[in-house]
């Protein structure tokens, strides 16, 4: 059995490192390093989990369990515009599954989904603190308040030509 | 110590502050049923996260039932382990467990031996509420060439994952996901193949479902043997004779290899043989290479590498392969006894028989699942015929045993063929931890002095200390001697040597509690640390009990040596007997 | 120094910056540059006001006018009418849906009355990003007399005296818990804010964090100073971008002040705060969980004890509060503990900060004396149900709370007397409901974000709150049995009695709540196999009703799965088997001849 | 910006910064205050209301008069510009006329802090000004 290789870009391999260097390469920094790194490629995939590990000098056993035990991290790529669905009480009583699942039949994808074209994904989030606005939703920094599911399509027309 | 007092199920117990209520109810006799708790005595292996929730208890003055096994107990406390809120609760929650557990029991590899499927039936289940609108968590499934991971079966006790990452700091295993998705298993639920696993087994020791077994070659013994035109021979590890009488209800300890012969031979095979016989030839060699490495050391040479390392245990190769790859020259380069004994049984016996190579089957009885793998490894075959063909652990020949109608209770005692059945006491004490360094002790004394021991048995090297250290007097050459049992002792044995700090000469590696006897493959303990301490001194036990205990003494040896290979460390012994290890860590590759 | 003559407060919350609360400081700023007023007037970007209903909210002072719903191209007419006019922009005056008449300053509104801002007292008042203003308010004058005039031990009474008790559910007290890592000896011994707020309609201590986040730091140093710690950790979710910026900010201005760092005020006193980043789990909550994730691992929870008092983070005495607990530290240290033990009830001081949200019309974070009742804080603060709908319940605690009914409405609040009728104070999140809501769905959504959250360690919570889910759905989906009931009630109680910890222990609370609130609820779904509310699509059937029926086709066009079908001119009719129930038709109809029963 | 080394300073520090957020303070209970009103349309910025307003703002602080200054639209006073309504705590307010700066001294001194009447007030038939 040969060893197992790793594949990634030289520039990313040393982000990588560098971000883990910024945390003095501590195995406690691990979700620290995660945040940052998620932040710098948009998602973790498998190949900077395993830099990461190599870097902190843990397993990558380890990394993952971390990576799938919390809700923020991900491991496939978001789409340009991604489009999260506040599912918090609040926006609940306000109807936001039925807004939920507007999204969905619309850009025929489940949550958690990127479309095909890349475009939209799918998450749900908890309470963004805007309850005063319910339901709301977020695409990238962007809130929108008070959505009904007939305006799902009008949200969606505002990116589609993006 | 203070010592509290308190009640449980209406009876009264002083125990030392601390103690859990599991424990102190077990002082009573009382066997609080768990599935998680994990505790295997006198060897420093604990799991207790608590997670299994079975072993609850009432006690009195708080609000919900608390874990028996992590619940310490204070003065004056009322426990009562069997109140109807407690079993009530316990049924309960076996049912949440079941209802997210497949039924196939008839076709589980574990069944039979399976903790949940004894617990089901002692809790009297007979059905579980819901099921048929109960979603189950599935995974797929990972075939290794040693270890099949189920995880369909994974009941989250996470025994596993402590051996993995606290008892052998491989960490090829971790708990992924969370709440009902969550189960353990390698990163990116690879297989175990694409992980740093070494095979050791110990996943496979702990686990209390069928979630984690070996991978079966039953069914490969089985048509070999009924394969008219191979000849199949067979090698039992010395481990193996000292627990295989457990599966047919024999008290742990009891030596069964007179019976164990008898029941292969009677399975068909051609030639019952013994890996101790292999085990005196690594005696040989790794004695020789270790004398030669101490005299070079001594003269004065500074590229000699000291201390030298054990390799008989293919767990602990592939760990330093995978972890400690900067180290690979280090240890011993003689193979395994499983493999000399494959090396030497596919040249100089087949050329005995005068049967072809590809002719000869050769299976191993081994206490380890590393050793599937290892069999497999490229480094030992020739032309794409494995030096040993099938290797099953001491479960699956229990099997096979059965499956033949064979009751090993009621079997003769027979002996080993001959010429490679024949083997000395330092053979057998291989099976144990500090058994391979005192064989290579007694040999090397005698080869580098001259003198004959006075004493054969080195208490100092015995035991089930996680690492031991001892001084042999080799007649004014002192020389430092290291033993670890388990994975993470050997790392931190290995991190001295990486800093120079060692001050060993040779160092003993085991990488399963105990070495051998608690290997990957032996009937399972159910977390009784008691049965590895019979096993062990069953071995003893074989070894005192031995005409011939140095493996030099060995005739047949003398006589493999004389007819074959020369002498130890000849061209013909390096190309046969010793091998070279691989850089197996995770390369990046840039792209 | 510029003396300004005029402060716009405008309100820089989550809420009201998603309403574009920023460019509303823009345009404030360029339109008094325009004018020419920059000097005169002061634009401010403070916290939430609270009112986050009719955000995004500009306050004048010092003629104390509140603005609501004001929005970026409002503020020319604000500068020229109010600022240089002295005329109130009448029709951005608060409403009063009563009385039907404007309010112009907050102090008159329901809203505003009942309430105590002690814990909020400097949100929406100050700008959080400015030290000094903070400091202009005391700030720091109870670390100040801590390190001079206190002994750690006199802090720790103080505490105690207090009564204050741990705002992020359990209602621990505070005094004791500090007492306890305090007594504690060791090397090390760090203070732990658990700023992860993860109650899914709850942002207390967001707004806390958004609006005042030095009282937290100095309530910190002030726990540190009790207990003999050098460094803090605030755990803060990632999901709060404005409150961690906000932290990072006040964190740089309290070093740069030397009010963190060594040598506090002049004394040997020493401490430091960093920020840990939560991932998203909920479970993050409780404190060993909370510890494992700022160690890098899962947070996953362990048994206690060992408590973080003992054992904490990297095994070290460990000291957890939430945000909203240390936000009363400061002004309980100037006032002394006597002023905050006079509020509130007798088992508990002081006031709670509630986000309340769902059906009523003035949503937004309130905070209330100990003791409000229900009734005053949903029909006076809250206004009252939205559109003039019955209320029907009100759920507090959230996943681990309860759902409350009309008649537990004058129950004065406190952690014991919500725990008495089976919900619990919980970290503040308190949903209001109307007829139109599904008490069966409203338990089945908790267990699903419970299912979701439950970190897998613990079999009950893991397996168990699957199963109760699973009940749910089949009662909701029409196939319910009178046995599920009892399972439900059996499962409950044993998730409650063994799971790990707190999450497990209470997640069954929504559905014992509403089956002990709403059991005929239950009863309807599963033997009627009705949901009056209306909310469970299983158990709805779309009906043409003949006589209204023009046979206009409008509805058999919008039907996206063909399940109308009709001639032209006659009566339509919707086959139920192919009907996704989606409403569609009703919403398309004219004549009002579709209806759900 | 230098650390502060002391209590004292802190102390120091926060009466020097009060005055940047006392007209909040101030906002929320205005009714304890002495509230002052200046009209300040535009015939009255024209008529040197503003001039008024800074000085009473500045001179209020200065006699540590714990005040609320306010500007206010017009007051249907026009012919009496600029005009100024003060309001102390617990009385009815009153309206001044022909305000200029040394008028609006006399008011501080005399009216505000001695409470005697000072000329130039507007005969009171007519409403508060929030009433309007």
């Amino acid at each position: 059995m040969s060893s197992i290789k790793v594949k990634i870009k030289e520039k990313d391999l040393n982000t990588i490192k560098e971000i883990c260097k910024s945390f003095d390469n501590k195995p406690g920094e691990l979700i620290n390093v995660l945040h940052k790194t998620q932040e710098k490629f948009g998602y973790l995939p498998a190949e900077v989990q395993e830099i990461v590990a190599k870097e902190l000098n843990m397993s990558v056993a380890k990394v993952y369990g971390v990576v799938t035990f919390y809700s923020f991290f991900t491991m496939t790529p978001k789409g340009k515009f991604p489009i999260s669905i506040c599912t918090g009480t609040a926006c609940y009583v306000r109807g936001a599954d039925n807004v939920l699942q507007e999204f969905k039949r619309q850009l025929e994808i489940e949550v958690g989904e990127t479309t095909d074209d890349g475009k939209f994904s799918l998450s749900c989030l908890r309470c963004v603190g805007a309850c005063g606005l319910a339901p709301v939703v977020l695409v990238g920094d962007k809130t929108y308040g008070r959505v009904s599911p007939e305006g799902v399509k009008e949200i969606l027309e505002e990116y589609k030509e993006i | 110590m203070n010592k509290v007092k308190l009640t449980i199920d209406d009876k009264q117990i002083e125990v030392e502050q601390g103690t859990t209520i599991y424990k102190a109810a077990k002082e009573l006799g009382i066997e609080i049923p768990t599935l998680c708790y994990m505790n295997l005595e006198g060897l420093n292996i604990e799991n207790k996260p608590g997670g299994c929730r079975i072993c609850v208890v009432e006690v009195e003055g708080r609000n919900n039932l608390a874990p028996s096994c992590s619940t310490n107990v204070w003065d004056g406390m009322v426990v009562n382990t069997h109140s109807m809120r407690v079993i009530n609760a316990r049924r309960t929650v076996m049912e949440f467990i079941l209802s997210d557990h497949p039924k196939d029991c008839l076709t589980c590899p574990k069944s039979g031996s399976c903790e949940l499927q004894d617990m089901a039936t002692k809790l009297g289940i007979r059905e579980i509420p819901g099921q048929e609108y109960a979603e189950m968590s599935t995974y797929k499934t990972d075939f290794s060439p040693s270890i099949i991971r189920d995880l369909d079966k994974c009941i989250m006790c996470r025994r596993c994952e402590m051996m993995c990452n606290e008892f052998q700091t491989v960490g090829a295993l971790s708990a992924f996901h969370r709440g009902f998705e969550s189960a353990v298993g390698p990163a990116f639920e690879m297989d175990l193949e694409h992980s740093s696993c070494t095979y050791c087994g110990q996943c496979v020791a702990v686990c209390p479902t069928g979630a984690l077994t070996e991978k079966d070659h039953t069914r490969d013994v089985i048509n070999a043997l009924s394969d008219p035109t191979k000849k199949v021979i067979v090698q039992t590890a010395p481990a193996v004779r000292a627990a295989l009488g457990e599966e047919f209800g024999m008290e742990a300890g009891t030596l069964v290899t007179g019976k164990m012969v008898s029941a292969l031979r009677r399975l068909g095979f051609d030639y019952v043989f013994d890996t101790d016989f292999a085990a005196d030839l690594t005696i040989m060699e790794e004695g020789t290479e270790l004398l030669d490495r101490i005299t070079k050391y001594l003269g004065g040479d500074k590229e000699v590498k000291l201390p030298m390392l054990t390799s008989c245990c293919p767990a602990w190769v592939s760990f330093f392969e995978h972890h400690f790859p900067e180290m690979k020259d280090i240890p011993s380069t003689a193979r395994s006894p499983q493999q000399m004994f494959g090396s030497i049984a596919k040249t100089y016996f087949a050329d005995k028989i005068s049967t072809k190579r590809e002719d000869l089957i050769v299976v191993s009885i081994m206490p380890c699942l590393a050793k599937k793998y290892e069999a497999q490894r490229d480094e030992f075959k020739v032309d794409d015929n494995p030096d040993v063909d099938f290797s099953i652990s001491t479960r699956e020949l229990a099997h096979l045993i059965k499956e033949a109608n064979l009751d090993l209770n009621i079997l003769p005692d027979e002996d080993f063929d001959k010429p490679l059945g024949e083997s000395s006491g330092a053979g057998v004490i291989f099976g144990t931890t500090g058994g391979v360094i005192e064989a290579a002790v007694r040999t090397a004394y005698e080869l580098h002095t001259g003198k004959k021991l006075e004493k054969l048995d080195f208490e100092q090297l015995r035991g089930f200390e996680a690492i031991r250290k001892a001084t042999v007097d080799f007649d004014g050459t002192p020389i430092n001697i290291g033993i670890a049992h388990g994975l993470g002792n050997a790392r931190k044995l290995l991190e001295e040597i990486k800093e120079g700090k060692s001050e060993f000469h040779a160092i003993e590696i085991m990488s399963c509690p105990g070495g051998c006897i608690g290997g990957g493959g032996q009937p399972l303990h159910h977390s009784d640390s008691s049965i590895l301490k019979a096993r062990s001194e069953a071995i003893y036990r074989e070894d005192a009990g031995k005409p011939i205990r140095k493996s030099h003494e060995n005739p047949y040896i003398i006589k493999l040596y004389e007819e074959f290979l020369g002498k130890p460390m000849s061209e013909k012994a390096h190309h046969l007997l010793h091998t070279a290890y691989f850089d197996k860590s995770k390369k990046i590759e840039m792209s | 120094m510029t003396k300004y003559k005029t402060h716009l407060l405008v309100c820089g919350g989550t809420g009201c910056r998603a309403s574009a609360s920023d460019d509303i400081v823009e345009n404030l700023k360029q339109e008094l540059e325009n004018k020419g007023l920059q000097d005169e007037v002061q634009v401010v970007m403070t916290g939430c006001f609270g009112f986050c209903e009719k955000g995004p909210i500009v306050k004048v002072s010092p003629d104390n006018t509140f603005y609501t719903q004001v929005k970026p191209e409002d503020v020319t007419e604000i500068i020229e009418e109010h600022i240089i006019k002295g005329r109130q922009v009448t029709r951005l005056l608060y409403k009063d849906p009563k009385k039907k008449e404007t309010v112009a300053d907050s102090k008159h509104m329901d809203f505003y009355k009942k309430q105590i801002r002690i814990a909020l007292r400097n949100c929406g008042f100050i700008d959080p990003e400015n030290l000094d203003e903070y400091i202009a308010r005391d700030g720091y004058m109870a670390l100040g007399k801590c390190l001079s005039e206190m002994s750690p031990k006199d802090v720790v009474d103080q505490i105690k005296e207090s009564g204050l008790r741990g705002r992020g559910g359990g209602g621990f007290p505070t005094g004791l818990k500090w007492e306890i890592a305090a007594k504690n000896e060791a090397d090390q011994k760090y203070v732990v804010c658990n700023a992860d707020e993860g109650d899914p309609g709850a942002f207390m201590d967001r707004s806390i964090l958004e609006g005042d986040p030095h009282a937290v730091l100095e309530a910190m140093a002030i726990c540190a100073y009790s207990m003999g710690a050098t460094k803090g950790l605030i755990y803060i979710r990632a999901e709060y971008p404005l409150a961690i910026k906000r932290l990072i900010i006040a964190i740089d201005q309290a070093r740069e002040y030397g009010l963190l760092g060594k040598e506090i005020l002049g004394t040997d006193f020493e401490f430091d705060i960093e920020l840990r980043y939560g991932a998203g789990a909920f479970v993050c909550g409780e404190e060993t969980s909370l510890i494992h994730s700022m160690e890098g691992l899962r947070g996953e929870p362990t048994i206690k004890p060992p408590y973080p008092a003992e054992k904490g983070y990297l095994g070290k005495p460990t000291n957890v509060n939430n945000v909203e607990t240390y936000a009363n530290i400061p002004i309980i240290i100037n006032k002394g503990a006597n002023w905050f033990n006079k509020i509130g009830t007798e088992k508990a001081k002081g006031t709670k900060v509630f986000a309340l949200a769902g059906k009523i019309n003035n949503v937004g974070l309130i905070e209330v004396p100990m003791g409000t009742t229900l009734r005053e804080v949903i029909f006076e603060i809250g206004g009252g149900i939205k559109d003039g709908k019955k209320f029907k319940a009100v759920q507090t605690g959230g996943p681990s709370g309860g759902c409350l009914t009309e008649k537990h409405l004058d129950t004065p609040i406190d952690f014991d007397n919500l725990i008495a009728v089976g919900s619990m104070m919980g970290s503040g999140g308190m949903i209001v409901m109307d007829e139109d809501d599904c008490m069966v769905s409203m338990a089945k959504f908790y267990l699903e974000f419970t299912v979701e959250e439950s970190c897998g360690k613990c079999s009950p919570c893991r397996i168990g709150n699957k199963r109760l889910h699973e009940v749910l759905e089949k009662i909701t989906g029409g196939k319910g049995e009178m046995e599920d009931i009892q399972r439900l009630r059996n499962m409950s109680n044993v998730i409650k009695d063994t799971s790990l910890c707190g999450l497990g222990q209470t997640s069954p609370n929504p559905i014992l709540s509403t089956l002990d609130n709403f059991y005929d609820e239950y009863l309807d779904h599963i033997n009627d196999k009705k949901c009056h509310a209306g909310q469970c699509k299983d158990l709805m059937t779309y009906f043409v009703i003949e006589e209204n029926c023009v046979g206009c086709t409008a509805c058999a066009r919008v039907c996206p799965v063909g399940a109308i079908a009709g001639e032209k001119k006659q009566s339509h009719f919707i086959d139920p088997s192919i009907c996704i129930k989606c409403g569609a038709c009703e919403e398309r109809c004219k004549f009002d001849a579709i209806i759900v029963k | 910006m230098a650390k502060i080394k002391t209590l004292a300073d802190l102390k120091k520090m926060r009466e020097d910064l009060q005055s940047k957020v006392d007209l909040r303070e101030k906002a929320d209970s205005p009714e304890s205050y002495v509230q002052i009103k200046v009209g300040m349309a535009t015939s009255g910025i024209a008529s040197g209301a503003k001039d008024v307003m800074d000085f009473m703002i500045e001179a209020l602080e200065k006699r540590n008069v714990e005040a609320v200054v306010t500007q206010t639209g017009d007051m249907g006073y026009c012919f009496a510009e600029p005009t100024i309504e003060v309001k102390k705590p617990g009385e009815d307010p009153i309206v001044f006329g022909y305000v200029n700066i040394q008028k609006a001294d006399e008011i501080i001194e005399k009216y505000i802090k001695l409470g005697e009447l000072v000329e130039g007030i507007i005969p009171v038939n007519y409403q508060v000004i929030d009433d309007k």
